[in-house]
């Protein structure tokens, strides 16, 4: 239901030296995400993860690619069209607090989506709130407050519910639960999983955190310096990650219990924002296991098996078979 | 709202102070009709220069007008100048803030860079200059000094609304299904106030300042009109001749008006920001 | 820039030429007038024969002192610069540490006692203190010398080196002129420094009390570096930051506030000269004073600029 | 990182050193020696060509110091002592003598000998030649004053030796000598003042206009020019007469009164000028100062534009002149420093009578006249003052005030000097306060001629046929009798139809310390002469 | 080692005294890692900031004690305090970057606490920051010592963190969520750098963090805490084997397991604001277990097994 295609967004940087210099955020995103399926983007900050989330919603415009929606192609957002986009997909942003308007009653906050995105009239939305909150196990007295006077877990309920209400086929999030503590996570992972299996959403789920994706998402897309590495089901590539950054980061979620042994892939070093980046390995100066052949040739993104692809030339090289993705 | 006063109450004396003098000031001002003993331009050439006495309890100044009833009188014109400049400076930088930090591009190019030329005269100069222009009136006074404050307005407004236009809030705003105008108004500029506000407050007592200051060389408000800039600039040949009551009581109101505008605006930056509690 | 200078100038009610021609001319004798010094001619060739003179560096002659305008600010200028500056320093001096001490104290009698005091030499318009102080400190006590401009009435002045009569007079090694120079600064210099010393404090004191709040000053005292040490060395040079800009728009507001003290102390400065080229009509005074006033605005923002950079290291990259 | 503190502390310290440390040594020391005299002014000078300089007084008196020309007003004493210029006695000055040949169409002037400029360079014929020629080729306001006493050319300016010039008189008049009589006549050095005449400025008007080196004739040279601050007269040791008293003179520019008075006060300086009225009656009653007054002939009164309703009609503007609070005024404003004016022509002005003049302070007179105009429910107009004047300030006030009781609404605007200027000399203010004429010619003719017939000066638009056609047939003309009553008829007529309001004659103060002495009086040019003066 | 006795702390907001901290109590066993766990708001942070002496103006402490070594720090002189800090107990924060200085380079502040705590010359110093540089980890040290905090990455500026903390010679190693802010993969190299260290130079570590796995990983000693209380202490493998308390089985639960597919169960409701405390034991309204004991009084000290302390009435019916 939702198609993307080569997606780049560039930032013009002023950089040392002269020339033009850009940033690019997000380097030729390819993702299909089907009806009532949850497809987790996997990545650290700066990976440009949620920048393709912003992207794929028109908050930003992107520099080339392609968007379609249900088949309808959003080449050229126009202002119909963008309504047509928002009507389908909305977004949950990782910090509720920040995503909702300070000087405004959540409930005009919710019926917002639904009379200017045209779904229904002013009252009728305003009817439609009460609903919504219902839904996201929030009193309707709710609508009434403004965001500050509410704990974070419902400022994440009332972002929800407004998301949902001009009953969208994909809703983004991006790290839902990130600013929440721990005991409230856990009541947003299980409201969201409860909305999906009841009206049949598809999540786009932007998480930096590995086991929230793993718990969530039926395909994980990896993503690292503005390209996705590896995608894959969920499970297989939990399993068998195949790019060295997934093993890093498989390796750094924490242990379960204490004494839990676990094989450890340390990367040198931080991640570079991705200004002017080769073409060959992003990650060749942090790879524990980076060889010469890392240089010699651009590392494309290749399936390797059904539904699994890896952007690793090594890994590649070593499980032979594969053709270009695309 | 309760509960921010009885907080200013408790934990902010002086930014009460600073309330209640306005509020004296104010009270005053709007009741001078009622309080002054005598219209603020009957003159009386046999009664000039009278000291403080229990019959012109601030005494009289060269006209033979009675000071008190001056002074009560000033009260509005001075609060009608302060809120007047501010009003206007305030209304016209925040729109073009807002509307330069919002478009942006080439429009937040030409606006900001007006404003860089605006700023880069000494304000009170500039003031000076505008007010010669314009020739001296109690609305020409509002306007030049208005217009030195209009940038210090629309910076403010647009460095606040680059925050904003930046918050999630604003992204989420636009994922509604707001169009841009919308975004702007209902979403961005309530929030985008707070530190409008407070220096508006500030702003009020400079106002006061500045246009007094003006009065006194001769290009602000036209004598008699009782305003306390002017009738300080008319009592001060006389301090040396020891008529020292012509300009130090009128001296005294600017001084308590722009205190308590300091002060409110100090009290306000402390009350609005929950950092600085 | 100067299109607005120029346009502003014009449009000031009046015409420079009754004041030069003298009530008794007649109208062929204004007319020469007129034409000689080029104000028959349409705006727009006025204009772009300013402009030529201006990258000539002439600032045209003023109608009204008859000198060339850059030889009049170049004397005009230096005192107020003089004065503004120590104005500046002297506030600097005490309403930084006022601010900081406030912020260190923040909240308690020491705190509210520096505010209002901060606050009321912001209230009081300056040109009463000003008449006040004149009155109080000369007339009645005798502490200050007579408010007559930069040196008393007798005194030869040093030869002008940089303009500024306590460092020239230093300069020549005139240790009685320095001091009468110095003298005669005293009072003017704290007049306006009184009105500087507030916005200073306030944003010394805000600026402080942010730097006090950060995580970063925690830290340092986590590891054990005394109180006093934090705050003067630590917090003050973050602190400062916000001060050193304050700063620039303060000498700003310092530069507009001469007019009305040099007025009152006979100050010969471009506050004065300014004023008078305005309400004289006097359009090449006041257009190359208010060019001049932008240029130096726009100097003390880039030293506070460089100055910045010195301080924090985020702007330098 | 210790260095900041370090560095901060140093400014501390440097700072508390340069103002605090240094001992306040020679406050309130009295000023300069005895050779010196020490003066706060209000302003600076302004353009220094004699022929064509700046209006401005201080310029004027400092022309009038330093320059000399050939005849000038005989010194009198009057009865009470005191020294006066008569202003219609004239003797010679850089003349020995001047003498009128050919019934009044000849002047012939014969030079002292041994004149010298400042700078030694002789002082002769060709130098008074030099003078006149360069004064008609510039044709500005002293050659058109020139003119006006009927020399009209180069041509009429011949040298008949090194030591005698004469000067043809196209018609006689008593115009000559009063009009020749001041700065604009000064001689100049043709060596000194040649090489600056160039051919875009042949009257080498840009040098004259702030230099006088080499070119003083007067008693003193002007030694410095400080712009803004101050500027300096030394003794001139070429001058003809005996050397001035006092050595040197030092104006110290002062913007401020009440500084001015406090600096006068404290003896800081020898002799305040322009100080408030008020401040002046005031010092009357300080032992050590003098507080001198002088009467003068200066004409100062409320304009009211005879061209525009509804001060066209003759009746409103007696109407005003019914209302206004005379004595207010003077009393007030003036604080006693003025004399009431009762005629266009001043008290002291010869042909000056106040037998005309019936006005006084009466509203309900105001208010018929009102009526009888056509606004029996009063009048709404507009006054305009000049914000920089505080007497006219003053003035706007009380008038406010008494035209309130005779049902005229007053709305006071204030305006600029540049912009009032500019305003008066177009004829384009209509009810305003002329702050006052002085005619530098004490003749009544010449003052009435520049004040409500010429095109620059009747800021009024004062037009009456009678009145006009009087001034034109007496103006040039020697038949003293006929003049007087012509004059007298005119002030009859303009008197009666209120052609302004006369408010007062303001008087000439100079307070000084009262050490200083020998203080004489110029009541034609009302300008202070330093020559004279001493200090013990 | 480190002991916290009774530690009360309380805000002083618009005349309101609010209490944070009810009475916090723990010791550190030297040599060993303690993790003091909890939620945002349960006052982890306060209770380290208490220790340090380092509460913001508007909190103060009421009552209760901190001894190191034996030597109680709250009765302290301000001037005694300071040399404690640093050389006593060092303390490391949450977000690496605003906890440098942003106008001095690395080398100013290295040698400044150098000099300080140890005496040094400026040369002795400028030599021992490089080594300290180098022993954090940092690639480069005199480069490093060159650059400013925000020429620096945020795992380097905690490196440099860490290495001003060892400048003092600590005992006690207070680290405040030292890995939160930071990227998952750098996250992992200052764990495994803590963790040398600590063992290396036989360092006494509180860790404050709400991360359950980093105490798996490198804690021996739990401290969960729970509205300004200390709600349930153990060692790690007691606490993972056999939490007592129903909040901290809650926490357990409530988070999301990598590789495993079950949901997260979490805890319902959420945790009270400052000066909402419910009466009795604070978690009585979110317990399932609760019974009208636990809103009737606050529950004592209970001990589970040596050296597990449990907080709340009705432990045994959850542990059954």
């Amino acid at each position: 239901m939702l198609r993307v295609e080569g997606l780049h967004k560039r930032y013009p940087v002023r950089g040392a030296g002269s020339g033009r210099h850009a940033l690019h955020a997000v380097d030729g995103l390819d993702l299909e995400i089907e009806a009532g399926e949850t497809v987790g983007l996997v990545g650290e900050s700066g990976s440009g993860k949620s920048t393709a989330g912003r992207c794929i919603l028109r908050l930003e415009e992107p520099t080339s690619g392609l968007i379609a929606v249900d088949g309808v192609r959003l080449a050229e957002a126009r202002e119909a069209e963008l309504r047509l986009l928002r009507r389908r997909m909305q977004m949950v942003y990782q910090d509720p607090l920040d995503s909702l308007n300070p000087r405004m009653p959540v409930g005009r906050q919710i019926a917002e989506p639904i009379w200017l995105l045209g779904v229904a009239s002013r009252p009728e939305a305003e009817r439609r709130v009460y609903g919504l909150l219902e839904l996201v196990g929030l009193p309707g007295e709710v609508a009434r407050r403004y965001p500050h006077e509410l704990s974070g877990g419902q400022q994440q309920r009332v972002a929800i519910a407004r998301a949902l209400a001009p009953e969208p086929r994909l809703l983004i999030l991006d790290e839902p639960t990130a600013s929440l503590d721990v005991s409230v996570q856990a009541q947003i992972v299980r409201l969201l999983v409860d909305i999906q299996s009841r009206h049949g959403l598809a999540y786009l789920l932007i998480s930096h955190d590995l086991s929230l994706v793993g718990v969530l998402a039926h395909r994980v897309a990896v993503m690292y310096c503005g390209q996705i590495v590896e995608i894959g089901n969920t499970d297989e590539v939990f399993a068998r990650p195949a790019h060295p950054y997934t093993q890093a980061l498989l390796s750094a979620t924490p242990r379960d219990a204490p004494g839990e042994q676990r094989s450890r892939v340390l990367l040198r070093g931080e991640p570079q924002a991705p200004i002017d980046p080769p073409d060959t390995c992003r990650l060749y100066a942090r790879c524990p296991c980076a060889a010469p052949a890392c240089l010699e040739r651009p590392a494309h993104l290749q399936t390797f098996a059904p539904g699994r692809a890896v952007r690793c030339v090594r890994f590649l090289d070593e499980h032979g078979r594969g053709v270009v993705s695309r | 709202m309760f509960a921010d006063a009885a907080y200013l109450l408790r934990r902010h004396p002086v930014s009460l102070a600073g309330v209640l003098l306005l509020a004296l000031i104010a009270a005053t001002a709007l009741a001078a009709p009622v309080l002054a003993p005598a219209s603020p331009l009957a003159t009386n050439p046999g009664d000039a220069l009278l000291p403080p006495s229990p019959r012109h309890v601030l005494g009289t100044d060269d006209f033979g007008e009675d000071l008190w009833s001056r002074v009560l009188w000033g009260g509005r014109i001075d609060l009608l100048i302060a809120l007047g400049a501010v009003a206007v400076a305030l209304l016209s930088g925040c729109a073009l803030g807002a509307v330069a930090g919002f478009c942006g591009g080439w429009i937040d190019e030409g606006v900001m860079r007006t404003m860089d030329v605006l700023q880069a005269f000494p304000s009170f100069i500039l003031a000076m200059g505008v007010a010669a222009a314009l020739g001296p009136s109690l609305r020409n006074l509002i306007v030049s000094v208005a217009l030195i404050n209009v940038a210090i307005y629309a910076r403010l407004m647009r460095a606040r609304l680059l925050v904003v236009k930046h918050a999630p809030y604003a992204a989420a705003a636009r994922a509604a299904g707001n169009p841009p105008w919308r975004v702007l108004t209902v979403h961005l500029l309530p929030n985008c106030l707070t530190p409008v506000v407070v220096q508006s407050s500030l702003q009020s007592g400079w106002a006061i300042l500045t246009a007094a200051g003006l009065s006194f060389i001769g290009l602000g408000v036209r004598v008699p009109t009782p305003e306390w800039g002017v009738m300080v600039a008319m009592g001060v040949p006389r301090i040396t001749a020891g008529a020292w009551w012509i300009s130090f009581f009128p001296g005294m109101c600017i001084a308590l008006a722009v205190m308590g505008f300091n002060l409110v605006g100090d009290g306000l930056q402390d009350l609005l920001d929950p950092q600085r509690r | 820039m100067t299109l607005l200078t120029f346009v502003l100038t014009r449009v000031l009610p009046g015409s420079p030429i009754d004041e030069i021609a003298g009530p008794m001319a007649t109208s062929q004798q204004r007319q020469a007038l007129m034409r000689h010094y080029g104000l028959d001619r349409p705006l727009w060739t006025q204009y772009v024969a300013y402009l030529g003179g201006l990258a000539r560096g002439d600032l045209g002659t003023s109608f009204v002192t008859s000198r060339p305008v850059a030889a009049d600010l170049a004397s005009f200028f230096p005192a107020t610069m003089e004065l503004t500056t120590w104005a500046m320093l002297l506030a600097v001096v005490v309403g930084v540490p006022l601010g900081v001490w406030s912020a260190v104290h923040r909240g308690t009698w020491i705190d509210h006692a520096t505010r209002v005091l901060a606050v009321a030499g912001l209230a009081l318009p300056v040109f009463w203190v000003s008449l006040v102080l004149i009155y109080l400190c000369f007339y009645v006590w005798h502490l200050v010398p007579p408010p007559i401009g930069r040196l008393p009435a007798l005194v030869t002045p040093p030869p002008p080196v940089t303009g500024w009569m306590v460092v020239d007079s230093a300069l020549a090694r005139n240790w009685a002129v320095l001091g009468d120079a110095a003298r005669q600064l005293i009072l003017p210099v704290a007049v306006l420094a009184l009105a500087a010393v507030a916005p200073l404090a306030r944003v010394a004191r805000t600026s402080m009390l942010d730097v006090l709040g950060a995580e970063h000053i925690r830290a340092t005292r986590s590891l054990g570096i005394p109180w006093r040490r934090v705050v003067w060395t630590y917090a003050l040079r973050n602190a400062m930051l916000p001060v050193l800009t304050m700063l620039a728009i303060v000498y700003g507001y310092l530069l507009g506030g001469s007019v009305l003290v040099e007025t009152l102390f006979a100050w010969p400065g471009m506050g004065r000269y300014a004023f008078n080229a305005i309400s004289g009509n006097d359009y090449p005074a006041a257009q190359g004073f208010i060019l001049y006033a932008t240029v130096v605005y726009l100097v003390i923002f880039i030293v506070v600029d460089v100055c910045s950079a010195i301080l924090d290291p985020r702007i330098r990259t | 990182m210790r260095s900041f503190g370090l560095r901060l502390a140093l400014a501390v310290v440097l700072a508390l050193a340069g103002l605090g440390g240094i001992p306040a040594g020679s406050v309130g020391a009295p000023a300069g020696g005895s050779d010196t005299l020490v003066i706060a002014v209000s302003r600076d000078m302004q353009n220094l060509d004699p022929t064509n300089a700046s209006s401005d007084s201080f310029t004027l008196e400092t022309l009038t110091n330093v320059y000399s020309w050939l005849i000038d007003y005989k010194l009198v004493k009057q009865p009470n002592g005191q020294m006066i210029g008569d202003p219609n006695a004239f003797v010679g000055n850089l003349a020995e003598a001047y003498r009128f040949t050919d019934g009044g169409r000849k002047l012939v002037v014969t030079l002292r000998r041994g004149l010298e400029f400042s700078n030694g360079d002789p002082l002769d014929a060709a130098a008074v030649k030099f003078t006149y020629d360069r004064l008609f080729d510039q044709n500005a306001t002293t050659a058109a004053l020139t003119r006006m006493a009927k020399i009209t050319d180069k041509g009429s300016v011949k040298v008949l030796d090194d030591h005698t010039v004469e000067f043809d008189i196209a018609d006689p008049n008593t115009l000559v000598l009063g009009n020749m009589s001041q700065y604009g006549h000064a001689i100049l050095n043709p060596r000194v003042v040649r090489p600056h005449m160039t051919a875009d400025d042949p009257a080498a008007h840009e040098w004259l206009k702030s230099n006088t080196k080499g070119t003083e004739s007067g008693p003193y040279l002007l030694e410095s020019w400080e712009p803004g601050v101050q500027f300096t007269f030394a003794r001139n040791p070429h001058y003809w007469g005996p050397p001035a008293r006092i050595a040197r003179v030092v104006f110290r520019i002062v913007p401020d009164p009440s500084t001015r008075l406090a600096l006068l006060k404290s003896g800081n300086v020898d002799i305040a000028r322009d100080l408030a009225p008020l401040d002046e009656v005031e010092l009357m009653h300080d032992p050590s100062v003098t507080v001198y007054r002088f009467p003068t002939r200066i004409t100062s009164f409320l304009g009211m534009n005879a061209k525009v309703p509804p001060f066209n009609n003759v009746k409103v503007r007696q109407a005003i002149a019914w209302a206004t609070p005379y004595n207010t005024i003077i009393r007030n404003v003036m604080v006693g420093f003025a004399r009431p004016l009762t005629s266009p022509v001043p008290s002291g002005m010869p042909t000056h009578t106040d037998q005309y003049f019936a006005y006084r302070t009466d509203p309900a007179k105001a208010k018929a006249l009102l009526a009888e105009a056509g606004y029996p429910n009063g009048l709404s107009v507009t006054f305009t003052s000049r914000a920089d004047l505080a007497e006219s300030k003053g003035i706007a006030v009380w008038l406010r005030s008494g035209l309130a009781q005779a049902g005229i609404t007053v709305t006071i605007n204030e305006m600029q000097g540049a912009a009032f200027t500019a305003a008066l000399q177009r004829h384009d203010l209509v009810f305003f306060h002329h702050p006052g004429w002085n005619s530098i010619n004490n003749d009544p003719f010449y003052h009435l001629y520049w004040l409500m017939q010429s095109a620059c000066c009747d800021y009024t638009n004062y037009a009456n046929a009678t009145v006009n056609d009087l001034i034109t047939k007496n103006m040039i003309s020697t038949d003293l009798k006929a003049r007087a009553a012509a004059s007298r008829r005119i002030q009859q007529i303009a008197t009666e139809e209120a052609a302004w309001v006369f408010l007062y004659q303001p008087d000439l103060v100079l307070t000084t310390r009262k050490t200083i002495g020998g203080v004489v009086f110029y009541p034609a040019d009302v300008r202070v002469r330093y020559y004279y003066m001493t200090k013990e | 080692m480190l002991d916290v006795r009774d530690l009360r702390v309380a805000f002083e907001t618009r005349g309101r005294t609010v209490p944070a901290l009810h009475g916090v109590s723990f010791a550190l066993r030297p040599g060993t890692v303690a993790g003091l766990v909890g939620e945002s708001g349960c006052g982890k942070t306060l209770t380290a900031l208490a220790i340090m002496r380092l509460l913001p103006a508007t909190a103060g402490i009421q009552a209760g004690d901190v001894h190191l070594n034996g030597r109680s720090l709250l009765d302290l002189p301000e001037r005694e305090m300071a040399r404690v800090r640093g050389a006593g107990i060092a303390m490391i924060f949450q977000q690496p970057r605003a906890s440098l200085n942003p106008v001095f380079p690395v080398a100013a502040q290295l040698t400044h606490v150098l000099r300080l705590h140890r005496g040094l010359a400026r040369r002795a110093a400028l030599a021992e920051a490089e080594a300290l540089l180098a022993r954090v980890g940092l690639p480069g040290p005199t480069r490093i010592l060159r650059a400013y905090p925000h020429e620096l990455s945020g795992g380097m500026c905690q490196r440099v963190m860490i290495a001003l903390a060892l400048a003092c010679r600590p005992r006690v190693l207070v680290a405040d969520e030292p890995t939160t802010a930071l990227d998952v993969t750098v996250q992992l190299q200052i764990v495994e750098l803590l963790r040398a260290l600590q063992q290396e130079l036989g360092l006494t570590v509180l860790l404050i963090t709400h991360d359950l796995g980093l105490v798996a990983e490198i804690c021996d000693d739990v401290h969960v805490m729970y509205a300004g209380r200390i709600v349930e202490s153990a060692s790690v493998e007691a606490l993972f084997r056999r939490a007592a308390h129903p909040y901290t089985r809650g926490l357990m639960t409530a988070r999301v397991r990598a590789g495993g597919r079950a949901l997260p169960t979490g805890i319902p409701g959420r945790v009270p604001p400052l000066g909402q405390t419910p009466p009795g034991c604070p978690f009585h309204p979110r317990c399932h277990l609760a019974g009208p004991e636990c809103a009737a009084a606050e529950p004592p000290p209970e001990v589970v097994a040596d050296g597990h302390i449990v907080r709340c009435h009705r432990w045994r019916a959850g542990v059954a």
